[in-house]
């Protein structure tokens, strides 16, 4: 069955059933003080910072070109040490 | 720089906008198991962080089929789930996923999570093992280090914190004889991915306990997770061993760096530090780590 | 068909015609024949179901409809029959259908998938079938057809599943902003239940011919003076005994409470007002506190009819339920105490 | 318990309503367990032990130097003893009718095993007039098939006519 | 020592004044506080006990006095505070007492020994204080000097223990000869420690000065024509809200429901008989039943008082009571609502 | 013969009138364990047979003290008791025992078991192991061999009895590296009594399973009882080993009977000698026996 | 505490404490259909059979010389199975 | 929390009853947190949470996008923010007292870490006088002991002569 199928039954019942992804409105950029930027140009495309980023919000453009979703990202600055390169640095500017 | 903007599919399992903490190792973990595993599967989740953090009502980070009933019984709900995709004909390709904090397989749903791998459920548990009790304010659970310092276990006057060692639980596991138990480190993530991968391939009971840092919990700086989780294993204290049919495998080798590396920037063992007592319990832990190199064969 | 066997196998046939996918069992006595009756089904391939030997009870307990074989909980230990365990899990949102013997037990098995299978309702139903006087006795019932079950109960389709094509969230958890609204509409389910007990108590009727009352039962109450109102397999006693002294000229009736969850009020309201007394039988206590049973019927009638209402708690632990119970309890609620044990053996109690 | 149960189900194949069960009494091995049986032509709804039996049998007579069996029998009841002793033996006070046979004999010599369920099934139907031999034949042929069953229905068959002698 | 310190830290503190030998934790918000300052105390040395770390609560439950620190049960998911999950164990034979605020719950604690070993009880009892409302707040608690608590709690002298010398056996098992008698004899038990309560209050206000009522408590109700009853901290607003009103000309009155179990009915009946209106603010549902408090108010009332008794549901799983919500509770209750929820977001409700 | 009455001191520990059955394996195996223990020691008692034919209200057979709460936690009820009297500097002298049968142990109570065994408690925890819940009525438990047929694991045209191999609880525990975990057999008496004595000799938490059968569960001729228990032993299938601190460090030598020796005489492995699906299961079962063999180096 | 001490103060709650040993008001020698002799110029004393009695009912008088206390015998035979002198016989002489 | 506590202890500390407790809302890191805190000369018996506040803190200015936090401020009332700006550049709609100051910096100057709690504390007493700074002082020496007790007196003091100055 699919949702719009269940929904013609009964609403879910309050408070039990939750639609997928809905977290996604609760955007988590805020809670951060600084923020990941990249400097391409000192990028080996390692690909650490996408895979480690808690919140999955980092993607890749293309090769050796990565930026975060400052929606999400929460500042945690796990990209930014891990980044065997450095070449990410926490700023405040997307706050 | 205008870029496009950015797209979520539901098929990545685990979604943004969840409410861990800035730094949760949990989260980057959970995140990392979610992209092998793919969509095709069901996920039960006891209590504790990863599920508050990832469903407060009416919001969901999941973008898989998911279910949480009590702190306890992880392992019993995926074993009736896997029972009825079982029956349906469904469990070739529908994998059944359980997922636990330390706290809730180690301690309270053990038994839970004996019993299903005793009648050989065709499950992967996942053990997220923060080394204790986060969700509910950092009390130890039985993988709580020696002499860590937790709201339960607190260092004092006559105390130097926790003062049992950390339950061996995949070595418990493997004595269950099932096929596929592996530790693994939210900080060694091509080898996280390939266990996952490796257990994903296998039917029967699998259990996979990772390491994940906890920023408030340990007391440390958010932005260390990934090279704090990489200290543990490093040091010895957590190795990283793969065991099938309830035999050791594979282990990965380690630097041997010395323990108090690793637990030096720890709020937790702070106390360690401070006293001759504590010296001597670092000479206690690092006799630990020893003896994992030893029993494992950590370095050669 | 009509055939002579043991309440427990009974049950056990009625579940397996009832299709299961999954059975999760944990024996404990007097329930164990049940699990053990339905293992023995499936080894012997009459049903194609997944039998989960589960290590503890804690892991069975969570199916949508479960057999509640009641017993008495400790201290001190005990086995044997009484009502303690069903009674202390009522506030929970199961339903809950006492049977009055075993054909009851087998057809609300049936009824019970129907009921926790509807839309409106979505919550658990347990049946309360009495520990050893029902389960362990040899009695003749009427095993209905599979095509009969299975037009009776279309194959479930339930409104939210574990679907990787549809992959909802079940069980998150909520702030105190949604709380109490969700537990506000729990209630109104919980309550709006009832019509489904009675529509299905209908429906079973017209399929199967049998009627055993929808969520309650009168058995000669009309012009009763004294009713006697019994939970479970107590019933069929106070029917006998209730012919016994009508015969002999006493104006009793028996009043048989087939659904204590949810609970009948209203319908409990109008079939005893008229009476001049009213005597619950509980199985159970509620330590440091009144009759269970009859301080939820007395505040249901508070206000409405004042009706003495007596409790007399009976049949703990085993303790069989005779007509010298009965008459005891009437007796005594006659004589105007509202909160008694009946049938203690005081001899017992001196020497102790 | 397997008694009652015999009994219950020959009584409903000869078409009348019945009801078996055991005392809820402590039931470890060893212990003495008492089993009750009610055959009635209508519909049976009560649900407490039985008081005043119309019908007594004992399985094990050892059992009587502790327990009083004959509660409540009814002045015209019949109490069924298994033992070699004649009934004027026994030295019972009771003004109800007093048979005895050999079960645990009988059930030796047919089963070799000294389960004398099947045995006093036969005696019971022989002496009660309740339920017939065929009754009896079907509901152990039910319950054990085979070999097993046949030489447990001989065992009934051999008490069965020794009761019909008795009483007649 | 009048000071200013968190509840949890508070009872911690009190129950390391009880000097007990062994402390078995297992956390679970929001009474973790406790165990947290209890292991932190023992950790400084200020307490020589045994503390277990238990792997569950399951584990941790065998002790003869527990904090009940009240949440909310699943389902929905949700660690703030009602009273449901101590409510849904009021059959046990545990005895409850309802903290109204942190100096009772510290009294209360004190309290709980003496009467736990009391000869005449040997029943567990519970202090039900409620989660974050009353663990998480700092107010200022008068603590009692050790003297002063060993001075009231002599050292135990259990009557049955576990001891070589005198070799007992505890929790036999037991048959159907004598269960009913043995369950007759714990409510006897149990409705008698009513008055080792009482007396133990007493004592303790000769010892300590402080009152916070024996069972109940009743608060300007004598010439109070709407009496609002409420258990645990809900009664310090309720208190409140009453001198607001009276201010106001109304005339209403607060009771406070200290003891649970035993039930106190008749102090009940005689309380509130004389009102025109009575409101029991609960903080826990029957599901498909009535009120829990109300009902067994109303059972108590039956046949000797006719006041009206309505239940207002509120504050489940952290729902906020308010000024207005009992203000709700009356206006319906005098309209003559019988059982309703108050405080009940309706726009959340329609959104849903 | 004029001889003098019989007498039985309390000091036994466990006295006769209880109610096992007659040939009880269970009952013989508590009686020796007691009399090696001795008058000074608590006993706790999880739901079983033995705690029902020994204390059916107001009778005890128990002359120690001796204290039953519930089916799953004997180990936590006497982790309670171990504190108390360790707060009373009384654990020097009184020895603190819980009994638990197989199902306690194995399954419903391992929770409890594994908790306490984490802590390190100064119990030891003895496993009566009848191999399946004999008080409810031969129902399968984690303990349940291979094969055989129980009420809830029955033989049956679409099965050949209980599907799991046996759990290695002993290895379970052993792997939670306590101080000592051993196997035992009520047949092997001198063996039994020598390992209890051990185990008092260590503080910590010890192990000790014993292999108790029972006449009427297994369905042999109740006089049998111990050549029975001889045959599980010498077959391989129930091998005799110690532990000590997580490694093997004893084990007794076996004839190598080979196991339809020991199955034939049971009722619960009838059906295999009935059918050639069964007699293929035979096979199997002499591979779990010779695994064991293998596996501990039963043979020299 | 004793236990006339305790009785002094209440008496045990009816169904919660039992006395210890009172399991010897139970006599369980009736259970028994047959029960063991003994051949004492057989035995060798290897002491089996007062182990491995589940009842703890033979007692060792003098040198290989046994007897069963008949009370309490259940008369399984697990005596007279395990002796390897065969110097024990089951007979219903003691029934 | 921290500060509504220390609050509570320090008007204890100076004669008064005071009651303190979080919002028991979600409380996972990075949620908005409230805190409340009543001050009184009588004990203190109300449990719900305050609706109509005397005194409102703001500790995180860029939570007022979201947070009504004006709501239920009594006209009479005031309310105190975090921030650099002046009240003026707040554009706030209310009619009760608005005052601002630079809790972050004066934390990040004298603790070297942005944790407002004791900053926020010394702001309060200064403006509102309800408790003397001694007062703060002992609560904050109890809480933390040494020298980060002195650092945060030192936060708190500037705080405070800074509200007193305004409030002059
Ligand atoms: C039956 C039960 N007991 C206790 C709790 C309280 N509780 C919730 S989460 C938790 C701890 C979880 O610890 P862990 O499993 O290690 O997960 P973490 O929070 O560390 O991720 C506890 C004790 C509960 N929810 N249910
Ligand atoms: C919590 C709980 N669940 C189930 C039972 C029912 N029960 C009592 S004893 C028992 C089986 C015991 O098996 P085991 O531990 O192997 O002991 P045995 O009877 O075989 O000696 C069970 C399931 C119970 N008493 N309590
Ligand atoms: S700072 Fe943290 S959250 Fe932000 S992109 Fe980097 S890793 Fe992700
Ligand atoms: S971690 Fe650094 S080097 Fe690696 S991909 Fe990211 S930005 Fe590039
Ligand atoms: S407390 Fe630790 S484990 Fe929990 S969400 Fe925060 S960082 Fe993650
Ligand atoms: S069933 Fe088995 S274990 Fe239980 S008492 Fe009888 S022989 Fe002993
Ligand atoms: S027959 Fe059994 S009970 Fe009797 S003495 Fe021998 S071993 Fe003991
Ligand atoms: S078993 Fe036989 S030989 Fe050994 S002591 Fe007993 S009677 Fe003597
Ligand atoms: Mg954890
Ligand atoms: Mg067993």
């Amino acid at each position: 069955m699919t949702t719009s199928q269940a929904s013609a039954r009964r609403k879910p019942p309050l408070g039990i059933v939750t639609r997928p992804g809905s977290s996604m409105r609760n955007k988590t950029g805020p809670w951060g003080i600084q923020h990941p930027v990249w400097d391409w140009d000192k990028c080996v495309g390692c690909n650490t910072c996408e895979v480690i980023c808690p919140e999955g919000c980092i993607r890749h453009l293309e090769k050796k070109q990565y930026e975060a979703d400052y929606e999400y990202c929460k500042g945690c600055g796990m990209c930014a040490a891990a980044c065997p390169a450095k070449a990410i640095t926490m700023t405040t500017e997307h706050r | 720089m205008a870029t496009q903007p950015f797209t979520y599919e539901l098929s990545r399992g685990f979604l943004p906008g969840h409410r861990a903490c800035a730094g949760c190792g949990q989260a980057a973990a959970v995140r990392m198991i979610m992209e092998v595993v793919g969509p095709d599967c069901v996920v039960t989740n006891a209590t504790g962080c990863l599920e508050v953090f990832s469903t407060p009502y009416p919001e969901s980070a999941w973008g898989v089929p998911w279910i949480h009933s009590l702190f306890e019984n992880a392992a019993s709900v995926a074993a009736g789930i896997e029972a009825a995709l079982r029956k349906q004909g469904r469990l070739e390709t529908t994998r059944v996923l359980a997922f636990g904090g330390d706290g809730a397989t180690v301690d309270i749903g053990f038994g839970a999570l004996s019993g299903m791998m005793e009648r050989g459920h065709d499950i992967l548990y996942v053990c997220y093992d923060n080394e204790a009790y986060m969700n509910t304010g950092v009390q130890r659970s039985g993988s709580t280090p020696f002499a860590a310092s937790t709201t339960t276990s607190p260092a004092g006057r006559a105390s130097f914190g926790e003062d049992r060692p950390k339950k061996n639980l995949p070595a418990i596991c493997a004595a269950h004889g099932i096929p596929y138990v592996a530790t693994a480190s939210v900080s060694f993530f091509a080898d996280l991915k390939r266990k996952v991968r490796k257990a994903l391939g296998i039917r029967g009971p699998k259990y996979l306990q990772v390491h994940v840092p906890c920023p408030p919990g340990w007391g440390y700086p958010e932005k260390d997770t990934v090279e704090i989780g990489k200290l543990a294993v490093e040091c010895g204290l957590f190795p990283l061993v793969e065991w099938e049919d309830g035999e050791v495998t594979r282990v990965r080798k380690i630097k041997k760096v010395p323990v108090e590396e690793y637990l030096k920037p720890q709020r937790r063992f702070r106390h360690l530090f401070r006293t001759e007592e504590g010296k001597a319990k670092l000479a206690d832990i690092q006799a630990l780590a020893d003896a994992n190199i030893e029993k494992y064969g950590l370095v050669d | 068909m009509k055939k002579m066997i043991e309440g427990s196998r009974a049950v056990a046939e009625a579940v397996a015609l009832c299709r299961p996918d999954v059975i999760s069992a944990y024996p404990i006595t007097p329930q164990t024949h049940i699990v053990e009756e339905l293992s023995q089904i499936v080894a012997d391939g009459q049903l194609d179901a997944e039998y989960i030997r589960v290590e503890s009870e804690h892991s069975a307990a969570s199916a949508c409809l479960i057999t509640g074989v009641n017993r008495a909980l400790s201290a001190p230990l005990s086995i044997w029959n009484d009502h303690q365990d069903t009674m202390g899990i009522r506030d929970t949102g199961w339903l809950q259908l006492y049977a009055e013997n075993n054909q009851e037990a087998l057809d609300m098995h049936i009824q019970a998938y129907k009921i926790a299978e509807d839309d409106r309702v979505l919550l658990p139903v347990m049946v309360c079938m009495d520990g050893f006087i029902l389960t362990h006795t040899y009695e003749s019932v009427d095993m209905p057809e599979q095509e009969q079950v299975d037009a009776f109960l279309p194959k479930y389709d339930p409104l939210y599943r574990l679907d990787p094509e549809d992959p909802y969230t079940l069980g998150a958890y909520i702030g105190p902003e949604l709380f109490h609204e969700a537990r506000y509409v729990m209630q109104q389910d919980c309550l709006a239940s009832k019509e489904v007990v009675k529509e299905v108590a209908r429906e079973f009727k017209e399929a199967f011919g049998r009627w055993g009352g929808d969520v309650i039962e009168a058995y000669r109450c009309d012009d009763a003076e004294t009713i006697v109102i019994g939970l479970g397999s107590v019933v069929g006693t106070l029917k006998d005994w209730a012919d016994a002294r009508r015969a002999e000229g006493q104006k009793v009736g028996a009043l048989k409470l087939r659904c204590f969850r949810p609970f009948p009020g209203e319908e409990l309201v109008e079939a005893v007002s008229g009476a001049k007394q009213v005597v619950v039988l509980e199985k159970a206590v509620g330590m440091g506190a009144q009759g269970i049973v009859a301080s939820e019927l007395r505040s249901a009638l508070y206000g409405r009819s004042t009706v003495p209402v007596s409790c007399a708690i009976v049949g703990l632990g085993g303790r069989d339920v005779t007509f010298n119970t009965i008459d005891e309890a009437c007796k005594r609620a006659g004589a105007g105490e509202r909160e008694f044990f009946a049938g203690l053996r005081t001899e017992a109690l001196e020497e102790a | 318990m397997t008694a009652a149960e015999l009994l219950a189900v020959a009584a409903f194949d000869g078409g009348k309503e019945a009801q078996a069960f055991p005392a809820f009494g402590v039931e470890r091995r060893g212990a003495p367990v008492m089993a009750f049986c009610r055959i009635s032509d209508q519909p049976i709804r009560i649900r407490s032990q039985i008081y005043q039996p119309d019908f007594v049998v004992v399985q094990d007579p050892t059992l009587m130097e502790t327990v009083d069996v004959l509660a409540g029998l009814k002045a015209e009841g019949t109490v069924l003893i298994n033992t070699e002793q004649k009934p004027e033996e026994m030295k019972l006070d009771t003004k109800a009718k007093l048979v005895t046979f050999p079960a645990t004999q009988i059930a030796l010599e047919e089963l070799g095993r000294p389960i004398m369920n099947t045995a006093i099934l036969g005696a019971f139907a022989g002496l009660s007039g309740l339920i017939s031999f065929e009754a009896i034949e079907r509901s152990i042929g039910h319950r054990f098939p085979g070999e097993l069953g046949e030489r447990n229905v001989k065992a009934a068959r051999r008490a069965y006519e020794l009761m019909k002698e008795q009483s007649a």
